[in-house]
This record gives C-alpha cells, structure tokens and sequence, in this order.
C-alpha cells in the first residue's frame, strides 16, 4: 500500500505563495498585457520582473542541489505557477519549466541549464506540426558526416521570438525521436499575432548541425521528451488553475458590486448556483493539479495519467469559468476594456498548448488500455 | 389562394429576372448584409440601381402600407418574395433598424404625421436609424435608465448616456427611451422620443470589443433640445412601446443568427475534413461527426421552430414571448458552433491576426469571440430565461 | 423553390386533439399503468379503450381512402399521438402505425392491413438482435420447397405478447432483407419485465412457412422497411412529446405549488431557469417532430433525415425533462407512489426503441455523406 | 513521527493477519457494507468474531477516545488502519449511523451522562441508530419541521411525522429534530432529542422508490414520552447541532459515493467491451472510450478532491461547507456514471426483472433510477449549491 500523496501545502509553500502574490500584484497587473499585445515588440514581457524571479531562485527551485536548484518539492512550483496564472502573466516560464525538465535528463547541455536557472537564457520548445501529436511526422534529421542535417517547420513555438536557444524535436531515418538545440537566431521566425498576447512564432529552417547540437538523454530521448511533455503540462496546468481562481474571484465580486432591478445580482439564485458550479469545478481541478504535482514528487509510475488528468480538467475548468465570467459580466464583459475577457483569449491559448482536454481523455484511455 | 400565390410567384419571377442587378446575383450574404443607406450611405452603383427598382414596386418594405412606400403585401405573398430573392441570392435593397424595429413600432404605435414623416424615409433608406435604450447603470434592467428629457415649451431637452448603440456614428436619427417623470415608478416614468443626433450637444464613442472593433458606440446627450412632436405614444407611457420594440429586436435577432447558422454543417465539416486530411465520402472521427451531426440538428430544429412561430403569428402582430425562445436558443446555437469550429481548428484557433494563420480560422476566431455577446446584447439570456419561465410557464415572480 | 413544410394544425386536427384529450383524461389515468405493470396479464392494455380507439378511425385515419382510411394528414395522426403519449398509454399504436406502414406497401396482406385499422388484429414488429441496428444478422430465411425456413431470436418485441400476428425481418442467402408474417402463437415467446411496464416478449423460432408467408412489396422490402421505420420513429417521437410536455406540466404545476421556505419553489431562479431551458428544448423538438410529420405529408425525399432529426431529439428532449421533472419534485419525485418517476422509465423504453439520439445523429450524419 | 507511523503499520498489519477471519478477506464491497448490528441484527459466525477481536482494539471506532471503547488513534493511525483493512479487503466490523452521524455529534455536544449511555452501544454496534429529520412539509426547508415535543415534567410529549427515515424499521433507536417553541422563529425553537423506537407510540411504514423497495420509511410518533434526559445540547438551540449532523451525513455520502465509484472505469470498460464485441487490449470506438475516460477521470479528481479535504480538516472537526462540494458533485458524478452505464447497455436498460435480461444489466437498471435520489437525499444539490455561494463565495443572501 503506497502512501496517499500529499496533497497539503507546507508551511514553506504557503509562504513562497504569499511572497509571489505580492510581487505580481504589484508589478505583473493583468492590463499589462495589451501593451506587450500590441506592440509586439522585444521583449515580449517584463525582463525586470523575470530577472527578478530568476534571482529569488524560483527558476530552478525544484531541481537538486546537485543541480543548482533548491531541492524543494515541485508542488512548490506548481503554487508558483498559480500564483502566475492569476495574471496571466507573458514571462516565459512554461518554456523555461520544460526546458528545464528536457535538460536535467541530459547530459550533452548543463551549461544551458544553469543558463536557464539562472534567468540569462531563454529557451524555446519547438515540436508542435499538426494539432497536438507530441511525436515529430516532418521534422526530420539525418546524419550529415559528423553532424546532422535538420529540417523542417514547427508551428506555434511560444517565447520563441525572445528565445536565445531553441529545442527541436526531430525523427531520424529510423523514426526515433531526437533533440537538438539551436540557436534561435539561425532559424527562420514568423511572428505569430495570437489572440492570447503572447510571444511566439512558426520556425522553418533547414540546417547543417555539429554533431553537439544533439542533446542526448541519460535515459532515451523518447523517454525524457514524454516525462518533460508531462511536468510541463501539469505547470501549465497549475497555471490555469491560478487563471479560473482569479476570473472566478472578479466574478464573484462583480455579483456582490452590480446592481441592477434594485439589488446586487449575486442575490439572484440562477446567477448563485453557476458561481457555485464554477467553484465546485475549480475544486476538483485544483485537486487533480495538486495531486499530479505531488505525483511528480512521489515519482509516481502514474505520471502520464496524472498530467493528462491535470490537464484536461484544467482545459474544461478555465473554459467553463472564462466563458461564464464573460456571461456574468454582462455587456462590459465583452469589451476589450475589461480585464476579464483576456481570461478567456489565454484560454483559447492553453488549451492549445501540450493537448486539449479531448487529446487527453483520450490519452488518458490509451494508457489505461481502451 | 394558392393559385393565386403562384400566380404571384411567376410575376414576381418575372420581374426578378428582369430588374435584378448581374452584379449582385449569387452576392446575398443574409438577412442584414446589404445597403445600410442614411445620409453617410455610399452605394455602389449596383445598388443604387437595385434600391430604385425595389423602390417602384415598394418591394423593400414588402407588408407595410402603400401609402408609405410599402407594397401592402399579405404575409404569404411576403414569403414568396422572399424565397424568390433567395433564389437569385440576391442580398436585400435596403437594410437597417428603421425597417425591422422602428417600422413596425411606428406602424403600431405612431400617430399620423409622425408616420407620414418617417416612414417613407425609412422605406427608400435615406435615414438610417440606431436605438437609444441601455445605459451603463440599465442593462438587463432596463428600466432602470435614467436619460432624463425635461419638457421645456414645445421641447423636450434631453441629458444623459446611452451605451451599446449599434452604428451611431454612422446613423442620422435614434430612437430612445427616455425618463420623463423621475418620481413615477420605474417603468411608468418613461417616454420613447425621436432625436436627430446632428442635434447640437449629441456626441459619440465607438467601443471595442474583445473580437476587435465594433458597430458599437457610446452616445452623450448634453442638453440636446428635441422637438415635442418627436415623442411617440404618450408621455411616460414609452414603457409599452419599448417592450413591443423588444420583441421585434429579438425576432430580428433569432432570424439573423438563423441566416449565419444555415452553412454550419457544410463549413464544419470543410474545416473537419481539411484538419483531419479526411477526403470528401470518407467517414469522419466519431467525435467530429458526432459534435458536427449535433449542430447540425439542432439549426435545423432551429429553423423549424422559427418557420412554426412565423406561420403561427398573425402577419404584423407584435411578437410575444416566443420570441424569447428564438434569441435565447439562437445565442446558444450560435456560440456552440463557433466552440466547435475552434476545437476543430485546435492550435490554429489561437490566431488574431496575419501569417502565418490562414485566413479562415482567423475569421472563426473574431466569430467566435463576437458570438459570446450574443447571448447578452439585444435582452441577456437570463432576461429571455425569466420571461419564459414567468410570462409563458406562468411561475410565479 | 419548394414551399415551406406547413407547421401549423389545421381546425380538423385542433378538434380531433380535444376530442381525444377528452377520451384519454377520462379513461386513461397514467396511473393505470402500475396495474399493468404488476399483473402483467393479457392484454397489457385496456382492450375497450384500444377498441374504442379504432372504432373512432383513428388507426388508419391518415391511410387514403382506397387504403380504407380517412386520407387526413399524417400530421393528425402524430397530434393524436402526443395526446396519447401524455397518458403514457400502453396501447399498442405504435406497433399498428409501424405495422401498418409496412402493410399499405405491400401487395400480399390486405386483410390483415384492415384487421389493423378496425382494431381486429394487433401486430407486432419484431427486428432487434444487437443494439439498434435495423438490418437483420442472425435472423435468417432460406427456401425450403415452395416456402421458406425462417429461424432466429428477436429481443424486446413490443406488444409481441398480446399481437394476433407478428412481422419478422430477416435476411435470405443474398443478404436481402425479407419481411415475414407469423402467427405469434408459433413462436416461444419469453414475456419480458420492463422498466416501462410494457408489454413485451423475446422471441425464439425455428419455423417452415408456406410461400404465403413473406410479406411482399411494391418497391421491394428494403425500401418499405426503411421507409415504415422512419413513419415509425416519427410517430414515436410525437408520443414522447406528449410524454415531455405533460412531465413538464405537472412538474411547472409543482413549482407553483410546493411551499418551502415560506414561497413557493417557483419563485427561486435557478430553478425557473431550468423550467425555461426544458420548455424551449421541447419547443424546439415539437418543431422537430410537427416538421418531420409534414414532411411525411409532403412526400419529401428527406423524410430518412427528418427522422432521424425527430427521433434523436425526441431523446434527447424527454430525458432532460424526465430528469429534471424528479429533481425538481424532490424527495416525491424518486417514491413509486407518484406518476412523475413512471415518465423517466417510459423515457428509457422509448430511448431504446427504433434507436437512441446518439444512433440518430450517426445516421444523420450518414445520410450528409460524412 | 513517519517512523512511529510505520511502526503502528507493521504492528496492526501483523495484527490484522493475526486475527482477520479469513472467510471475511477480500469480501470488502466499501466503507459502508459490513455489519449494521442493533437489536434486530444477526451476525455470521465471522462477523461476531470479527467484531468481538476488533472491540478488543477499540478498532470499531479508531479515533474516539478510549473512554468510549474507541481506540484513541490519531487521524494518520486511522488512516493507516483503514489502509491495512482495504489491503486486506476486510468488511468493517461495524456500520452504521451512530459511528458516522450520532457519535462524532455527541462528542462534540452531549453531555458526561449521555457518551458514557450511548457510545459505548455505538461502538460495540448493539443499539442499532437512525435519523430523524425531514418531515414531508419540511424537505429542503428543514427548519420548517413541525414535529412537537412538549415538555411535561421530566418528559417530552412527542408527536409528528418524519420521512426518508432509513432502516427504522431494523433500528433501535433514532435521533429526531423536534420543535419544542412553536412561537420562536424558525431555527430557534428546534431541538435534537433521542428517541427508543421502542416506545410506545411509535410506528412506521416503508417507502417504495421508483428503483423498488427501499431502506426508507415514514415514522410516525403519536404521544411519545420520551425522557428529558435525552435532549442533546440545550432546549431550542438544537439547530446548530443539527447542521454539524448536517456536515457528518455529507461527508459520510460522498465517501460512500467515492467508494462505489472506484471500480466505475473498469466496469463501464467490460460494460462496453461486451456491448460492442471489442476485445481486451483493443481499441473501443471513439465515443464509448471519451465517455468512459470522462467518468474515470472525474472519479479519480473526486477521490484527490475528499483527500485534500480529509488531510485539510483538523481532526475530528465538523466539517464546513466543504463537504457541500463532494455531496453535490458526487451524486451528479454517481448519475452520470450510471447514466452512462445505460447507454452502453443500449436495449438491454429496460429490463426490470427476470430473463431474457441478464442480471448485472437489471442491477445496473436499478442502480440507475437509485441515483436520481442521491441528489435529493441528505440535503439536494440545490441546497448545497445555495450553501457554497452564499457560506463559501459570500454571494448576498
């Protein structure tokens, strides 16, 4: 008999939470993002405020000492990654999570690791070519002499137009998966204009690589791009989580404040039980996410159907709620002055990052054998 | 009767073929995409023609009255004519609010020289019409609005904001709901008023919305003098006619979502196929054809719910409550079938604007986004859900 | 330009549904059906209310006069069956209307088809083997001498138990589908127990039948077939109509009348919202099925999709009001004591029959060639 | 502390091996099938001996005080033992209403006299409990209830009706809500009496539910005299206790539901599997696997979502409106299951009895209908979703 997972936060989580809340409440506020939607520019987000959280060391806090990291649970930074959502925050810490996961596992690219950790490098995952298959079809390597040849196109790479270094997945000639690293600059990027604000971009490129470029895993590239595909998806999970919590509390304070036929329409039942159906979701979500963290920590052999879980429910949670935040705020919900409808556009966006939540029902069906 | 319905239909055919402009067969888009008209209006020189011809025979205000430019017709003959633009695809002459909701409210409620003065404008679209009802603090309560016009001599000086009005920048007249009495209750205080917004002290803002811009404008009134002749109905007995008006906005609004849904299943499955690179006779996934079959049903129950109320209601009957089911479910229809273009579109749904995202989805995406105003703007769903369930189920208040 | 289908009643169609309200308010309590239900005895219906009901004509009411009928509207014969299905009357109508559509396509069995209208003879339909398909697997004929040899099993045939004769589909060596007509004394008959308290029997035979015995068709079997299907399933989409609109009733009736918190429950929101939802839902689907009775009328050659389109909202429409009806009656909703849990059971037995909505809306999409 | 966790873990697994009847192992079916014990109760030979070995450990009721006969065991021993009773598929030794309902209240409001009368025959499961709340005028409104209790002397004069009384007819005694201030306002003039259904006076009914004969009834008290010594807590204040029972009976529901829950995914699997002919290890069709993964999934987030609570809440203490959360989503997820468990049945639902169905779809049937009451009974979705927006979200009454 395992022990249940813990699904509790420490004392220490619970503080690192109240520290990130601060920061972001002051400097991350949601209306920010319009700037970094419509300018476009470079970077897509606060270098301030993202060289700040390098240094507070939260980069890398999951990691081991023998790392660089702080050795804390990745429970730890998943209550980060909440906190982040809350804001909608365009700092590219998704990529840097899956970097990260990508590259512990090697051993060809420490350097970039501490680069990463640290906050200096910024560093793209290139792997989506049609809709959510995590496994390259026309991307492909070949042997060329001592090196490789790579080409190919990935679509939709976020935080690839500020990224220093790219991580391509690539099939050789015997349909095996491979990871190379790139410097981005040498790749041809269309900046993509996306309905959620934030960088990224569609890479063509076809290349003559030193044979280092490979990144090579400790345990099989096929292996660590699924568990990396996995913790990424449970952060980003962990994201939207914070994001359904944040449009769900706005509503919820919308209810109280708006008055209309005499009273605050919170006081209306119809209204009062979708507010309650929404918590209720979030609950459950949370709940997933949290135990698929602790899964992670507990080096579960579930992580696969744990992050698909997260996932999922995190996909129709944060739909559910944006959609109806919209809906409860009325004709000012549908403005674009409003805060509440870039809710729904990150949405529109996580859903399509790592599968949406039908990819993964039906993932999660695989794994148990149906 | 029906024979002599088909002896209409052949006329009409007949003249059809005759009069209707070679450049805008086949262009017919809907209900409401045509010429706009108004003083800011520029038509082409196709429509132009197009808006004569149906001027003559007063084909664009088919069941109103002759005597305003209408062409009298019964509301079978109404249909014929109807069906017959449709089969050339031609789009309508003349469009706008003038003609399906100040109209018919004129036609009900307006006294004679306010008729002999506005409606033959609206029948040949020289004035275009928008509509002065929310206000920022009077959405889904509508009542609650509080422009006030205080009757000074033969005018009415009018002060306040209205919000969500619909090409107001672009329009020449509104017509609004205004308070006139503050101290009566709620609804007993308000009067429906004629205002021409080239009125000194009117001005106006567009609004953006999350699908990008919009018709939409926010319009001030600041001390704008209206003359008294402009009220309609009687003074703080507008209530009346605002609800009358509604009904025709949400009948408007049903048939209008009904026209966009007619090619869902034809534009679902194209972007189903093209995504899953299924060739045409080839069986879709499960899901697709499960989710698509859905929509698909359900417009065409749409449709028929829509046909029963028309051939139910007696032709120029101010529409009642039924008309809640129409703009509620049609609300609903349309934002669950811009869901599912996007969940068929997957990662290419995420797209705002320009390469490397094709055109297509980047129009699914603005719909999609526009559609969620649909089940708020012209009467919230909840307010539709709350005349069902108290004026139709009779549940009590 | 074909002119639209025409949905509304004529005045003869209004005063046959009063008329028949009449009968079946006074005659036809849905409590009866707990009687039928428990005994289980023969006939599992009111023989004198069946009799009286064919004595009106109202059987073959739509059937032209040379067929012996009325030539009324199809769309009269489906408003008498909403009327019907509000009582949730266990008469067999729908096995005579189905039975009766197969017959007036055929050449060989006349009599029987005026047996059927004068009340004289009831007749079942027996077609199911797996689930809904209507292509008959294992039920199989060959010739045998000048007849044939007719042997197989048919699940849930309704009104087999008290059915003079019974209608069996099957296929021949060419795979074709064949119709015969069997006196169901001949078969073994298990009687089964439904939910819905109907009377219904699994059938089990091994037969030799004289030539005789095939029902033959003008247009050949497998059109008829399809054709008195589809009649069928819009017939029963009207009585499932009924069947919704009267749960609906009682259940807005009980809103109004149910106090608690010293208000009536009717006054609460959330729960005048969920009544709005299933009125417009059932409006919706009352278009659906009055759409696809004139299409029967108009001889549309979209009558397949109009159908399926009735049936499969039909479904779709009875379960979320036979649901929500219990939910909202609360604690007297879920006691045998009360009418309005017989409508959640005659939802599933109606479900089952002719096909579920998710069966439906695969052969809509079938018929859209996609 | 994990060590001495593991210490007790080796300890009560050894015990457990020790004295575990083997004719009890593996025939676990959940938390709440095992041995309902009181007067009427009739153990097998196993249960007797199951139940005398685990009263020598105060086993029956691990986290009560040994005072009572229970254990004394933290939250995380208890924990462990319930672990190491799964392990070995063990029944518990004793269900019933007074360990999950009227223990945890009166530990927290009875007074000295009435735990050392009542827990001690709770734990050893001779006195067999049930509840008595809802009146048939009082079912969501339960502060509506009308039983009266007057008192006379050092006794209660007790009459009125309860229903949706489970197994009062097999019990022994049961714990009622009595209005005992007709004149006060609603809350304030109920108390919470215990009553011997052995006293004179008392009767009952059973009920039938659409899903067949039920453990419900209606009881009927006709002048009960009931000693004064049996009021809990103190007169009319008895509301609050009421809603603390409240938390214990959701919380109990939405384990029982997470119990039944946790084989959903691989029986709707062989469900499926049969239906539609699909061997183990392939693939079943695309919208039989969806529905299945959705009700799989959402079972495994509600068995995350009671842990979470069960490792947030203090031990021992009345749960908040938390528990609101998994009694509504449980029984909804419980519906759904069983809804979804019809649909792959397909024809072979309506069965209710006997050949040619096959038993496990009749059970299924029933289980089915059972469901809908999991929504109503033990306070409605309905009122759990006014608790948490009005208790949780601070949404204005």
């Amino acid at each position: 008999m395992t022990q249940p997972l813990k699904l509790v936060p420490s004392e220490d989580q619970v503080t690192l939470c109240k520290q990130a809340q601060g920061l972001l409440t002051q400097q991350a506020p949601v209306a920010r993002l319009r700037h970094y939607r419509d300018t476009a520019g470079h970077p897509g987000f606060d270098a301030g405020l993202w060289g700040k959280i390098a240094g507070l060391g939260w980069i890398h806090l999951h990691l081991t000492e023998e790392e660089g990291g702080a050795g804390l649970p990745f429970a730890d930074l998943c209550a980060l990654q909440e906190q982040f959502g809350k804001v909608l925050a365009p700092e590219p810490w998704l990529s840097a999570v899956w970097a990260t996961e990508l590259l512990r596992r090697s051993s060809s690219h420490r350097r970039l690791l501490a680069g990463i950790s640290e906050g200096l490098h910024s560093v793209a995952v290139a792997w989506q070519e049609h809709r959510y298959d995590r496994t390259p079809k026309t991307t492909s390597c070949k042997r060329a002499g001592a090196g490789w040849h790579l080409s190919g196109t990935k679509r939709h790479v976020l935080d690839a137009p500020d990224a220093a270094y790219t991580l391509i997945t690539a099939v050789d000639g015997d349909g095996a998966i491979r990871l190379f690293c790139v410097e981005t600059a040498t790749l041809e990027a269309t900046r993509e204009q996306r309905m959620d604000g934030r960088p990224a971009a569609t890479l063509t490129f076809a290349l003559e690589l030193p044979a280092t470029a490979e990144v090579t895993f400790y345990e099989g590239a096929e292996l660590a791009w699924a568990q990396a595909c996995d913790v990424a998806s449970i952060a980003l999970s962990a994201q939207m989580v914070g994001a359904a919590q944040a449009a769900l509390d706005m509503t919820v304070e919308y209810l109280k404040i708006r008055q209309q036929f005499g009273v605050a329409i919170g006081t209306f039942q119809a209204l009062q039980h979708r507010a309650a159906k929404m918590f209720i979701e979030l609950e459950l979500t949370r709940s997933a996410v949290i135990g698929a963290a602790a899964a992670v920590d507990a080096g579960s052999d579930e992580l696969a159907r744990y992050a698909s879980l997260a996932k999922a429910r995190a996909c129709e949670t944060l739909s559910l709620i944006a959609h109806e935040a919209i809906q409860l705020h009325g004709g000012i919900g549908v403005t674009d002055e409003h805060d509440i409808g870039l809710y729904l556009k990150r949405w529109r966006g996580d859903d399509a990052l790592l599968g949406d939540a039908s990819w993964h029902r039906q993932r999660w069906a695989e794994l148990g054998g149906y | 009767m029906t024979a002599a319905l088909e002896a209409f239909r052949t006329e009409v055919r007949g003249w059809l073929e005759a009069n209707a402009p070679q450049g805008l067969r086949g262009t017919r888009m809907g209900r409401f995409d045509g010429y706009w008209g108004g003083r800011r209006g520029k038509p082409t020189a196709d429509e132009a023609v197009w808006l004569e011809r149906m001027l003559s025979r007063g084909f664009t205000a088919p069941m109103w009255p002759k005597e305003y430019g209408g062409a009298g017709l019964s509301k079978d003959e109404a249909q014929v004519l109807d069906q017959e633009l449709i089969r050339l695809a031609m789009p309508p002459a003349a469009v706008g609010f003038g003609l399906t909701m100040l109209g018919p409210t004129l036609l009900h409620f307006g006294n004679a020289e306010q008729k002999a003065e506005h409606l033959p404008a609206i029948v040949d679209n020289r004035v275009r019409w928008s509509q002065g009802y929310s206000e920022p603090g009077a959405g889904s309560d509508l009542a609650a609005l509080q422009m006030k016009a205080v009757q000074e001599g033969d005018e009415f000086v009018v002060t306040g904001q209205k919000i969500w009005t619909s090409h107001a920048d672009k329009s020449d007249w509104i017509f609004c709901l205004v308070r006139t009495d503050p101290s009566a209750k709620k609804q007993q205080g308000i009067s429906f008023l004629l205002i021409d917004l080239q009125s000194r002290g009117v001005s106006s803002r567009p609004i953006s919305l999350i699908s990008g811009s919009s018709p939409f404008c926010e319009v001030f009134m600041d001390e704008v003098r209206v003359p008294a002749r402009n009220l309609v109905g009687k003074l703080n007995e507008g209530w009346t006619i605002a609800k009358a008006l509604l009904g025709f906005e949400r009948t408007m609004i049903g048939d209008a979502i009904g026209g966009q849904m007619a090619q869902a299943e034809s534009l679902l499955l194209a972007s189903a196929r093209e995504q899953y690179g299924v060739a045409e006779g080839e069986p879709l996934d499960a899901l697709s054809r499960d989710a698509i079959a859905r929509i698909a049903m359900d417009e065409r129950a749409f449709g028929l719910v829509r046909e029963r109320i028309r051939q139910t209601t007696e032709s120029g009957k101010t529409p009642g409550p039924e008309s809640s089911i129409t703009k509620a479910y049609g609300a609903d229809l349309k934002q669950r079938r811009y869901e599912l273009a996007m969940r068929l579109l997957g990662p290419e749904a995420v797209g705002w604007e320009g390469a490397p995202f094709a055109q297509t989805g980047l129009d699914t995406g603005r719909e999609w986004l526009r559609a969620r105003a649909n089940s708020i703007e012209g009467g919230s769903s909840e307010i539709q859900l709350n005349v069902i369930a108290q004026h139709v189920l009779g549940l009590p208040k």
